[in-house]
């Protein structure tokens, strides 16, 4: 049984094709972190989850259920909660308001997890009532993670929710992270931290131009040598990274040619 | 080669920048780091010319320059990029670097129209020039791509790109590395120190990535509550306790 | 001193409540959906004839009838958002607002093909005013409309500030995208901004037809100021619309008074200038207007 | 309405020439100068057709013959065109209107008000070409018979309340409020807010103000004794008028429908002159106008048509005596016209008389 | 054969009408298709250009200023400059608003503009407007006179064309996107943003009054009603939208084909049978919002589309 399952998913936004294939699950309890270069299409590949693209093929699965190009809000009434990347969260509304935003579709009482929201992130305790929009870079992250704790959901999406954090608070989210997986929710993120993420996850993919690279296990992943080389910034930069790149722009061609059909 | 004299800018009661004074040297790279809010970036963009200050003074090269506009500071040499980016989403990758080279005669509507000579020779310059620089940050293939497409970390790149567009003197960089795949990041920090030495950039960092900070600045000023903290070499700013409680952590795994 | 009260105070409040009632509805969807809606002028005509044509089936009051005229616009609006609208959430503000302009064409001239280019009134005849205190005039139905939007305006606020639905309108003003991963349904909340505007729209209209008469054009030409009130208000903030309706208003008849000599201070040829005035001074001097709405 | 009435009697006895129909063409000028010019390109151009009545408003009238119809050698006959501006238009002899000039309705106006004893007025126009004009003449006129304008205010239409501009207006104490103003731009709106205001009981107004609506919306109790419209009239004891009104009347309009007279009369005219003409030539026929619309010949009246095309067969000369009065046109192209004081009748509706 | 010739009579006009618009979509084109500033007070520029170009080109009259008897090509440059001149105060105080704030901005300001030619009866004759405007070749024969009137504009509109690609295609046309996209950045790269959007503004408004001095000549008259902002702003946006915004031979196109069918429903609508035809032109408004909406939904970037040039096709 797994909590989230894309299967060979392939689209992208409009007409161009990003994804061409990517396949990737997340057990229950499972922490799993999705790595690769900038472009390769992570955070593409999470959007995908949400109907937020034009899907050529493949599906999406939740746990057993097919949520393929299901609207953002219904995904999120299902239990599946995200961060995403950019734009994550309501500049005019004020902190607070924010964090509450988040709680949206419960309808219970969270003043509870409000409370513990401020505990994590002590930052925003003052700002609470500031509009997020004016918020430094670092707490504007503080905020949207809040917000999505706010629920206590199936399953948590992060798109790399430790960048701008400073090394404090870095530490401090990936700790969040570990615990709320240990209360037993599964988690799918993306990291350019990727040593940090790999050291707590139970499982990592590698992405490169929008296909499937690698995965295996946190541990092995952290372990390779190939690995640690071109993705993780390890040792020199190498001759064979670039080359890696240069196939990029003949698998952009492809994809246009494709989408073209 | 800047120096902010007593700059204090506060946000209704909240005194983000808190009465600071600290120079920053020409031809090295500087770090400056600290807590999320500590006021790195309203730094930034109080020399920038973004944000008027709400007292003090900011002198480049010996020159007061508190509160001119920014397009004038550019013109000193005094360049930035945003933390979170800022492209021009309808416009190429190509363009995006293209537009940014002062001095340009075809941006005069008059020249524009009737002096296509000159024009075109500029033109040409500039074009190359901002070539090399998509070669450089290997976003060529996406020459022509619409820079409201690049993924998250390419605008980043983008960003960093239009620094390199220009004669600058002092160059400002705001989080060059946050969600920049680390080992690009690397060839970041080689591309930094060679325009450094190559063409004599000062930079002013600010960044939250302690391994490219420990590899690239020196000095490093840490910055708390709008105010300096300390400064001196990260061997040393990382071993001080104040440093280390308010920004470093405990999870911090030396590299 | 009383004149003043009697013919430039009272008639300037009146009018400033109904440019606050319309006013909310182009803030609404100012700040909501993000265009400049020119139909919604014609909204508040449509809401006046709607009102005329049950009073000729039931003889019933024009403000008993209200809730009705405010339910049928309602569906109306969401009718029209639908087909009309729906298409372009996605296109640049420009198109939208072009496309509202096309749709105010075409409802004005349903309106006009309807009922007719010709005037009518909800009640023929004149109302002459109840005296105060031997000099303070007051008519009974601008007491009636100044309450009924007093209590409108409380409701629309309440509404926005205390319920989900509000919540979400302002999340959905500041993020459409952010706003559905946050699971917020936002055709709904469309729905009901439209809602909430054409309820608004139709009281405005079923007030100023209260007040003089109907016509086909009533609505278009308070359009121009009740955008003043909206900008002065501060986009996305109801409450700000109801302040700048109030100061708009009130402002137009007060420039004609008499304030030095016994000329008018500004020849009345101008008073349709005045709320511009007033508007583009607000905005050069704080851009976000007088309530701190929303800057895009 | 007056128009289409014209054309239908006219293809019924017989047609033009030789039995050809009549055809009205519309185009809708907006009192707008570009929908003006726009329009009477339409109509000159593509409908080809020989002569205009029209346009309606002043602005666009003086747009449309300017620009297209003297240019292409175009009769215009404007029905209700009344700016005196029209009056000295270099128009070839090309330009027409049957409606008087404003210059004779303001004075007409203005010794009305003097014979009915007001001594002070306030008056209040609305700022457009038509009762611009008109409130110009008016105010020259009740001051040359001695009368006192005690605050004269222009206002602009189609705002939502005047109260202001009324309490202005009232501040030096006059016996009656002059309205010069569309009755659904603003002058409804200026009767009913002095009215419920308390500010002026009396109202002098001109034929702007001059529809039913008038008295069905402000209530015919208040109005009674109150008020005196002047409207461009015909004497409706006349058999020219009658014989229109009757025939208008079975059509199910009210043949006092402002300017619908006038409108029947310039069609009836440009039938005329092309049957004078002989031909739809459009030269010839404003040659002609002049020949059938002024005496001496047979007299013509509305209706008259087999009549008149047989007297023209005949070769003799014509003179139409219109709905509306004389229709004799001067050098300009102008007629001096008749004038009506409307009051409100017991009926409930508005009762004239003609001013001699 | 007449009825052939009465039509390329109307196609000369529907063209005079549609390239005197597309001086406006052009004039519009910079401003919002270039550099984003959404100005909806055209009407108000184009009052200018007219009263200006009406008052100094008239012989001396009573009832309005005037007396100057420019020749046309003078009080023609003479309108631009005004407009230029208003187009530079107004953008000097407005130029920092958002979109949407400039757009409700401007069209108050124009508002006020058309207020004060209306109510300055001294200056303009007031609601009676101004007559006699003299119009270019107006004492060649027919149809020569229009048949040169068309040629004038359409040289006008063409040469605008040639020198708006120019500048579209040039360095300035690239810093004005890049205004459009990103303020902040653009800033932030050295261009001074206000000043260009103040350029951006003044020659577009220079070219609206260019076109209401046009406007002025063509039709020999003008008033307040012209400047009406039904037709001299909104119908101005509805052209460069449906045209293509940022585009101009959209601009061009959209100016010439909108007016034609602005103008031409009216013969289809006139032909409805008897109580209908004279409701017809209700139909007609709403005919003319139905297409409007068709259009915007089948074409919602315009009928040419924006194309910014790419990179590569340049080299
Ligand atoms: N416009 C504003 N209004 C109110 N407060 C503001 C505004 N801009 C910034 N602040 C506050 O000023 C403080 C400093 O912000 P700044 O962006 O300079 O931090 P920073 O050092 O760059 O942090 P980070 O590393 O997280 O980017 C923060 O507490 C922030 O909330
Ligand atoms: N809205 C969009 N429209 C069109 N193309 C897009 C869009 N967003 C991203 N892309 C393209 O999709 C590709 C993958 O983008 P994506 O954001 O998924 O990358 P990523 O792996 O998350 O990179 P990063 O680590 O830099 O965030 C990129 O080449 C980008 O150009
Ligand atoms: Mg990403
Ligand atoms: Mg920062």
């Amino acid at each position: 049984m797994t909590v989230l399952e894309l299967d060979n998913v392939t689209g992208g936004y409009g007409e161009t094709e990003i994804l061409h294939g990517i396949s990737l699950k997340v057990d229950p309890g499972e922490i799993v972190v999705i790595i690769g270069p900038n472009g390769a299409g992570k955070s593409t590949a999470m959007k995908s989850v949400f109907g937020l693209l034009n899907l050529h093929g493949g599906r999406v699965m939740l746990d057993d259920e097919d949520i393929t190009n299901t609207p953002p809000e219904k995904v999120v009434r299902k239990g599946v909660c995200y961060v995403p990347q950019t734009g994550n969260i309501f500049p005019n509304l004020s902190v607070h308001e924010n964090l509450e935003m988040g709680a949206y579709v419960r309808r219970d009482d969270f003043s509870g997890r409000l409370d513990d929201i401020y505990q994590i992130f002590p930052p925003l305790v003052e700002k609470r009532n500031q509009p997020a929009g004016t918020l430094s870079g670092g707490q504007r992250q503080m905020v949207a993670m809040g917000k999505a704790l706010m629920l206590e959901p199936k399953i948590l999406l992060l798109d790399e929710p430790s960048a701008g954090l400073s090394p404090k608070y870095r530490g401090e989210i990936f700790k969040v992270v570990r615990d709320i997986n240990e209360a037993g929710t599964p988690i799918l993120m993306v990291e350019q931290n990727a040593k940090q993420a790999l050291g707590i996850a139970d499982r990592g993919y590698i992405l490169v131009d929008g296909q499937n690279r690698l995965d295996d296990t946190g541990k092995k992943l952290l372990a390779n040598k190939e690995v640690a080389e071109m993705f993780l910034g390890g040792g020199s930069v190498p001759a064979k990274k670039t080359a890696a790149r240069k196939t990029k722009p003949k698998a952009r061609a492809k994809a246009r040619g494709k989408s073209k059909q | 080669m800047l120096e902010l004299d007593n700059l204090t800018k506060s946000f209704g009661g909240l005194q983000a920048v808190d009465n600071c004074s600290l120079k920053i040297a020409s031809g090295r790279i500087t770090g400056l780091i600290g807590p999320n809010g500590a006021g790195k970036t309203t730094i930034f963009n109080m020399i920038a010319g973004a944000m008027m200050p709400t007292s003090g003074r900011i002198l480049f090269q010996g020159e007061d320059i508190t509160g001119l506009p920014t397009h004038q500071m550019f013109h000193r040499g005094i360049v930035r990029t945003f933390q979170i980016p800022h492209e021009f989403g309808k416009l190429t990758v190509l363009e995006n670097l293209m537009v940014v080279p002062a001095d340009q005669t075809g941006e005069k509507l008059f020249l524009g129209l009737f002096s296509p000579g000159a024009v075109k020779r500029r033109e040409a310059e500039v074009r190359k020039l901002a070539e090399e620089t998509l070669e450089f940050l290997t976003l060529n293939h996406l020459r022509d791509e619409l820079a409201e497409n690049l993924s998250g970390g390419q605008k980043k790149l983008l960003e960093l790109g239009r620094t390199m567009m220009t004669d600058a003197k002092l160059v400002l960089l705001d989080e060059p590395g946050a969600g920049v795949n680390p080992t690009l990041l690397k060839q970041l920090g080689n591309m930094i120190r060679r325009l450094k030495d190559e063409r004599g950039y000062t930079f002013c960092i600010v960044e939250h990535d302690m391994d490219m900070i420990a590899s690239l600045c020196d000095p490093v000023i840490v910055l708390n509550e709008g105010k300096v903290l300390t400064e001196g070499k990260m061997e040393d700013v990382r071993r001080n306790e104040r440093v280390l409680d308010a920004y470093l952590g405990g999870g911090e795994e030396a590299a | 001193m009383i004149d003043f009260i009697n013919f430039y105070l009272i008639p300037g409040i009146v009018l400033g409540s109904i440019y606050a009632l319309g006013a909310i509805g182009i803030t609404l969807t100012f700040g909501i959906l993000r265009f400049a809606n020119f139909a919604h002028g014609e909204m508040m005509t449509l809401g006046a004839y709607l009102t005329l044509t049950m009073m000729w089936l039931t003889g019933w009051h024009p403000l008993v009838l209200l809730p009705v005229a405010m339910v049928l616009l309602a569906l109306v609006a969401v009718g029209v958002d639908q087909v009309f609208y729906r298409p372009f959430r996605n296109s640049p503000a420009v198109v939208v607002v072009i496309a509202s302009f096309g749709l105010m064409l075409m409802i004005r001239s349903v309106t006009q093909f309807s009922w007719g280019a010709q005037l009518q009134a909800f009640v023929p005849g004149i109302q002459r005013p109840t005296i105060f205190f031997d000099v303070l005039r007051l008519q009974p139905k601008h007491i009636i409309i100044i309450t009924s939007a007093i209590v409108l305006m409380g409701i629309v606020h309440y509404l926005l500030t205390h319920t989900r639905i509000g919540k979400a309108m302002r999340a959905m003003s500041d993020s459409p995208e952010l706003a559905r991963l946050t699971g917020i349904d936002t055709e709904l909340v469309i729905k009901a901004t439209w809602i909430l505007g054409a309820a608004t729209a139709a009281a405005a209209g079923v007030f100023l037809a209260f007040d003089s008469h109907v016509s086909t054009m009533m609505g278009f030409q308070i359009l121009l100021p009740t955008f003043a009130a909206a900008i002065v208000g501060g986009i996305g903030r109801p409450y700000g619309a109801m302040a700048g309706g109030l100061l708009i208003g009130i402002t137009e008849e007060l420039s004609s008074y008499p304030w030095i000599g016994d000329v008018p201070l500004l020849s009345p040829g101008y008073k349709a200038g005045v709320s511009f005035a007033i508007m583009v001074a607000v905005l050069i001097w704080r851009p976000s207007g007088l309530f701190r709405g929303r800057v895009f | 309405a007056g128009r289409q009435l014209a054309a239908d009697q006219i293809n019924a006895a017989g047609g033009l020439l030789n039995g050809d129909t009549l055809t009205m063409v519309l185009a809708d000028s907006q009192c707008d100068p570009k929908a003006g010019v726009d329009a009477g390109t339409k109509v000159v151009n593509v409908e080809q057709v020989v002569a205009i009545v029209g346009a309606s408003c002043s602005g666009a009238t003086n747009g449309m013959v300017q620009s297209v119809t003297i240019p292409a050698g175009v009769v215009a006959i404007s029905d209700s065109a009344t700016a005196p501006s029209i009056t000295d238009l270099d128009d070839n002899d090309l330009v027409f209107r049957v409606a008087a000039s404003d210059a004779y309705q303001g004075s007409a106006l203005a010794q009305l008000a003097w014979n009915n004893g007001y001594r002070t007025l306030a008056m209040t126009y609305a700022n457009d070409d038509y009762n611009a004009g008109l409130a110009g003449v008016f105010e020259v006129s009740f001051k040359a018979l001695g009368g006192t304008i005690t605050a004269n205010q222009m206002h602009e239409p189609n705002k939502a309340s005047y109260r202001s501009e009324l309490s202005t207006l009232s501040g030096n104490g006059a016996e009656g409020l002059a309205i010069f103003a569309y009755y659904g731009g603003s002058g409804i709106a200026i009767m009913r807010n002095s009215l419920e205001a308390g500010l002026f009981e009396k109202f002098l107004a001109a034929d702007g103000m001059f529809d039913q609506s008038v008295i069905d919306q402000i209530g015919a109790d208040v109005l009674r004794e109150n008020i005196m419209i002047t409207q461009a009239a015909s004497d409706y004891d006349d058999p020219s008028y009658l014989a229109f009104a009757n025939a208008f009347e079975a059509t199910g309009h009210s043949p006092q429908a402002p300017y619908a007279a006038h409108g029947y009369d310039a069609t009836f005219l440009i039938a005329l002159a092309i049957e004078k003409a002989g031909s739809t030539d459009r030269a010839a026929i404003s040659a002609a106008l002049r020949e059938v619309a002024n005496p001496p010949g047979v007299v013509i009246r509305p209706g008259e048509w087999a009549k008149a095309k047989a007297a023209l067969a005949a070769g003799q000369d014509v003179n139409y005596e219109g709905a509306v009065g004389q229709n004799d046109f001067d050098d300009n192209g102008d007629v001096t016209g008749l004038f009506s004081v409307n009051v409100v009748g017991t009926d409930g509706k508005w009762t004239g008389d003609l001013i001699r | 054969m007449d009825q052939l010739y009465g039509y390329f009579l109307y196609g000369l006009s529907l063209l005079t009408f549609g390239g005197i618009y597309a001086m406006l979509t052009l004039g519009l084109n910079i401003q919002l298709g270039f550099t984003g500033l959404f100005n909806a007070g055209i009407a108000g520029f184009f009052v200018v250009g007219a009263y200006v170009s009406a008052i100094l080109s008239t012989a001396e009259s009573e009832r309005h200023l005037g007396g100057f008897d420019w020749p046309i090509p003078a009080s023609l440059v003479a309108a631009m400059l005004v407009s230029a001149v208003i187009g530079w105060a107004v953008a000097r105080i407005s130029i920092r608003l958002r979109a949407d704030y400039l757009a409700i901005a401007t069209l108050g300001i124009a508002e006020i503009l058309r207020l004060t030619f209306k109510n300055e009866t001294d200056l303009t004759n007031g609601a009676r407007g101004v007559s006699y405007i003299p119009k270019p070749y107006e004492n060649m024969p027919e149809p020569w006179n229009q048949i040169l009137m068309a040629a004038v504009v359409l040289a006008i509109v063409a040469v605008l064309y040639f020198l708006l690609e120019r500048a579209r295609k040039s360095p300035w046309g690239r810093v004005m996107s890049a205004i459009r996209e990103n303020e902040g950045s653009a800033r932030a790269a050295g261009k001074d943003v206000d000043r260009l959007r103040v350029q951006a503004f003044v020659v577009g408004a220079a070219m609206m009054g260019l076109g209401g001095g046009m406007m002025a000549h063509y039709l020999k008259f003008i008033d307040p009603n012209a400047a009406d902002p039904t037709t001299a702003t909104f119908l101005v946006f509805v052209m460069l939208i449906v045209g293509g915004s940022g585009n101009n031979k959209g601009a061009i196109l959209g100016a010439i084909l909108m007016w034609t069918i602005w103008s031409a429903t009216e013969i289809f609508t006139s032909m409805l049978p008897g109580d209908l035809a004279i409701r017809s032109a209700y139909v007609r408004v709403f005919l003319i919002g139905l297409m409007l909406q068709i259009m915007l939904q089948k074409f919602p970037d315009g009928l040419l589309p924006e194309k910014r040039l790419q990179s590569s096709d340049s080299r």
